[in-house]
């Protein structure tokens, strides 16, 4: 990471920097950071590093290592494409009116945010089990079973992610000024044509940002999901399998593959979250 | 109600601690009006009631004849602009204005504008038709100000609302700003409603002004009326007169009333209310009506017979450029401000502890009983 | 959770809806909306109900469970401890400096956050295992070991909820004015008085939002923990045992517990986080 | 370089694309200097160059006779004033001005001050003790500047430096905190700096005026001088002359020079650089002293025995109220702007097509060869 301290200091003196310029304070920083980006790195650089082609590639044509990839892809694109329906409808509210009681709301949607994974499992069992409160009479009355199924997974992964969509893109609604809603409304645009020509667009990126957060807590979860739904077996779940079973090796090689899976795609949605800032109309 | 211009009768509504009081008042086609008040006076409230945004707990907003007091924004016609223009940043210039498609059923008689529903028509009458590509955050004020018209006309407004629209611009793009607004404005021919707190915005852009503070209309009128024949002092202080005095009637004569303030007498036009000798009033006497007669002029006798022209003798204070004019305050035994241009205060050579003789006009002082 | 409904109608009726009120859209704002909270929250209350205070009691005796509820908190407020250290230092670098790479820097930052937690484990594993990269010399040179730890604990908590303390830290020190920053200096403040003085109170609450945020992720965690750390249990790990050995009855109750601790001083650090908003200076 | 004022030698810097070109200025103790120019011309890289935030590339930075071109800001001893003042939000009153805990170490000569370093002594002095325990946010725009002015003065500076403080703020109150502004700093008796886009702004509170554009200084003087003596039609655009004519030098004849402008001929000051018949100059002349003679008038014959009063025949193109003033437009063959205070506009009982004689003093005329 000497190229982080580096960047660091070519910094200072590409702006030439003035009399002013903190130079301990940002030295400081720029070791700490140096240190804790490093540490964030350097794990994923090892595991990748670890692995030599054949194994990759062996690893890469077992079945049941794609199914598992594909069906958490599956999970979290489920999983996020229900936060976005719901979630954003939920966060247009909470940024648009204020109620009495509001600061409950939005304590109760962020708990999930500290509920330990297994409790979160532990929970979900409780209602969406084979004897749960809903997972009973649902199975019951409409087939719909949340063990042993996708259904199950996606029910785990939207529970521990939802908030993450909730937050973001309700920070995104509340930077949309009221007034551009108001003009459109003048200019003949009724309620709903509004939010879709005006408020959507305009939160748009509040929203990528919530969407991609719930896609990468969704895709990474574990815990919540191992406990309610074992089998089919989503790939965090595999590898820990791999693990138990084959040891360091043999998980390692399948890690890689959902590494990069999950990173590329979480990559290319938070480049398009990013993307060009909305410019202020100043 | 009038039929092509605007009227709001008796409007009243709450809006948690503030109240907004039974305000009531009509502009006729082609005209502007401007409410004028203080922050917090309930002016972007009553703009906003009248676009449709809050119910009114009682009165009704006619719009080209029409009552809209009922009805949702998007079907009372309006052409809206607020601060900084309000263009939808992620929208280009013609899809700005193409979003607004209502031009084909114009309103109200403004068949003879030169304009179409066209986007690119607007955007060539408003002169900004190379614009049409570029974002708003790439346009200059000016530009953003015709893109708000252009796409405000494309709705086929029967009512412009102006929500301080130039608050945030430097005082010499708001004074060109101002100029190009009210000559399309004249053009168009629709009547229009211009919330400001700035009294000298008023006075350029205003054919009525309707005052307000703290959700109460203080007067309304025809500009000339609000600026000249302010009805209480505190109208006087929202439009900006330079000279409040505290007096009190001693003596009417005919139309003359005599007032003293403190141990001096002005002449001055009596109340049009009848008002005995030892009402308190208070003088309303802008600083461009205070004049100054070179120290030499003192001597010469005044002209008693003219009836209501005051003569004071008083001392400058301090003088101060203001821009072209130049502000002198004077001590006549009352405190007075008077204007003059800087040349015709530096051929006086005045200077700060000289003696001076002021004159006011009778009809120059307004008496308020308020 | 009819309440939420009945909530969202009051304010449609107490703020006197103008004809312009998107009823429509609200309507159906609130019903979603009703729905996912209804979805976050039941789950913890069906928990939460499903325990007689008899079984909770016995679990609440039990030496176990207690002590790994303490391990947890010890590392969580280790980890959120060295997130705040080098992470709020990094945040400034990044609010304060701009320079070329700045934005791989920050992706790089934002990775953990969409490693699934299996792989976070074997990854760590890697690095600070007992073959690891830095785990072996570590352990030989200063007797610093990672498996069957604290630190081992510690480490695969930061990992997983590092990023949360940086990126809510920078955000709040870039709503810094910096020309407060710079009277500070005129008034005769050095670098280091400037900082501690004037930007750090102003960037509280993106700290402690951010500090918040990673103590929540770090208690909860429970993948990345049990591939790295699998004996002393923390909580999420015991109750995972408990769940394997014993079945849901017993799990839940020692679930119950675990929740109300994280919870419990979640709300209470999420509440000192989102304190009195510092009004801005206009 | 002054022994304790400010003085800025030759000062270049580049920041991106911008650069600083070789500023050089400086004002003694007590004077107000005021670094004048549109947004981006580089006043407030100017400002916080001075203050310490950015290295200059060449030059040097005195302040009180100390050159301090090399030391941080926290050692230059400087109180800095920004848009909305900059107070600490998180502070209350009393904690902004205990920061600054300078006040023992008292800076060249300001002894005389009634100024200690503590905080309430400050608060008293400014007026604003009773504030001590409120929060910035809580406070009117002229207690935060009272609060401000306390929280430098108690950093004991040499120098004060002003970013725009009253950008922010509507004309009124900006018009009231900056006469209390300049009262307070005659006062204290330390040299301010202050950067502003607005000419009146300038003109009021200036001793000594820089004119900066695209981080050039295009002139710098007395206020007076930079008002009336634009040395080119850049500067005169900046501190807002209304006329501004192009021409050509006919004849100079001693003192005078006759300019052709269009097919009229004027008579001015000649230029001080010699600039013979044929050269293309521009004209400066001022609304304020563009003079309106009754129609009636007009026809008097004009007294050409006055060497340098031009008289010229015109048609009022418009009128316009401008608060106190009247804008009026005339074409005279060269389009002129002239200001009348309302009453006598009034009492002239001018209108839009009537004929008008302009007169204009030969030395209000002034000629710009840049």
């Amino acid at each position: 990471m000497a190229w982080l301290i580096a960047a660091g200091s070519a910094h200072a003196g590409g702006e030439r920097a003035a009399p002013s310029r903190p130079r301990g304070l940002y030295l400081l920083c720029w070791f700490l950071g140096s240190l804790l980006t490093a540490f964030l790195v350097v794990p994923l650089l090892a595991l990748t590093l670890s692995q030599s082609w054949t194994g990759f590639s062996d690893v890469a044509r077992m079945a049941d290592v794609r199914d598992a990839i594909v069906l958490s892809l599956e999970g979290a694109f489920l999983s996020a494409t229900l936060a976005a329906l719901a979630g954003v409808p939920l966060a247009y509210g909470l940024a648009r009116t204020s109620f009495p009681g509001k600061g409950v709301v939005e304590a109760l949607i962020d708990l999930p945010l500290a509920v330990p994974h297994t409790v979160a499992g532990i929970a979900l069992l409780m209602v969406f089990g084979r004897q749960g409160v809903l997972g009973e009479p649902l199975a019951a009355l409409v087939g719909l079973k949340f063990w042993g199924t996708l259904a199950g997974i996606v029910v785990a992964m939207l529970f521990v992610s939802a908030p993450y969509t909730v937050n973001a893109a309700r920070i995104g609604f509340a930077a949309v000024d009221p007034r551009l809603e108001k003009i459109a409304r003048t200019l003949g645009l009724n309620p709903w044509r509004t939010f879709w020509r005006i408020t959507l667009p305009l939160a748009r990126r509040g929203i990528m940002t919530g969407v991609t957060l719930t896609y990468a807590r969704s895709i990474s979860e574990f815990g919540a999901v191992v406990i309610l739904v074992y089998y089919p077996m989503t790939a965090p779940v595999k590898i820990y399998e791999l693990f138990l079973r084959f040891g360091l090796d043999q998980a390692a090689s399948a890690a890689v593959l959902l590494l990069f899976v999950s990173l590329g795609l979480f990559l290319i949605l938070r480049a398009l979250s990013r993307g060009a800032p909305e410019r202020e109309n100043r | 109600m009038t039929d092509a211009g605007v009227a709001v009768e008796t409007l009243s509504l709450s809006l948690g601690a503030f109240r907004l009081d039974a305000v009531d008042f009509a502009a006729a086609r082609g005209e502007i009006l401007v409410v004028l008040g203080p922050n917090g006076s309930g002016k972007s409230v009553t703009l906003e009631t009248i676009a449709g945004f809050h119910r009114p707990e009682s009165g009704r907003v006619w719009i080209a004849g029409r009552d809209v007091t009922a009805l949702p924004p998007e079907r009372r016609k309006i052409g809206f602009v607020v601060q900084n223009f309000g263009l939808f940043p992620h929208l280009d210039v013609e899809a700005n204005v193409a979003l607004a498609r209502r031009g084909g059923r114009n309103g109200s008689g403004k068949a003879a504008l030169p304009l179409s529903g066209d986007p690119r028509a607007l955007l060539k009458y408003f002169g900004v038709a190379h614009l049409a590509r570029r974002r708003p955050a790439d346009l200059s004020p000016g530009e953003k100000q015709r893109v708000a018209l252009a796409r405000a006309v494309a709705g086929a407004p029967d009512l412009f609302l102006f929500d301080e629209p130039f608050s945030a611009l430097d005082a010499q793009t708001r004074g060109e700003l101002r100029d190009e607004l009210k000559a399309f404005l004249r053009e168009l021919k629709i009547p229009a409603i211009f919330v400001s707190h700035d009294h000298s915005e008023a006075l350029t852009l205003a054919d009525k002004i309707v005052v307000l503070r703290g959700g109460v209309m203080l007067q309304s009128g025809p500009t000339a009326e609000i600026f000249q024949k302010p009805a209480a002092a505190a109208v006087a202080r929202i439009v900006g007169v330079e000279n409040i005095l505290d007096g009190r009637i001693a003596a009417t004569d005919g139309g003359i009333a005599a007032i003293a303030v403190g141990d001096r007498t002005l002449r001055a036009l009596a109340p049009a209310r009848f008002a005995g000798p030892g009402t308190p009033v208070r003088l309303s006497i802008r600083a461009e009506d205070v004049s100054i007669a070179a120290p030499a002029e003192a001597s010469a006798p005044a002209p008693e017979s003219e009836p209501a022209r005051n003569r004071l003798d008083g001392k400058i204070l301090g003088l101060r450029a203001l821009g072209a004019l130049v502000a002198i305050e004077i001590d006549c035994g009352l405190p007075l401000k008077a204007y003059l241009l800087g040349p015709q205060a530096r051929a006086m050579k005045l200077g700060a502890g000289d003696a001076v003789t002021v004159e006011i006009a009778g009809d120059a002082i307004h008496v308020m009983t308020g």
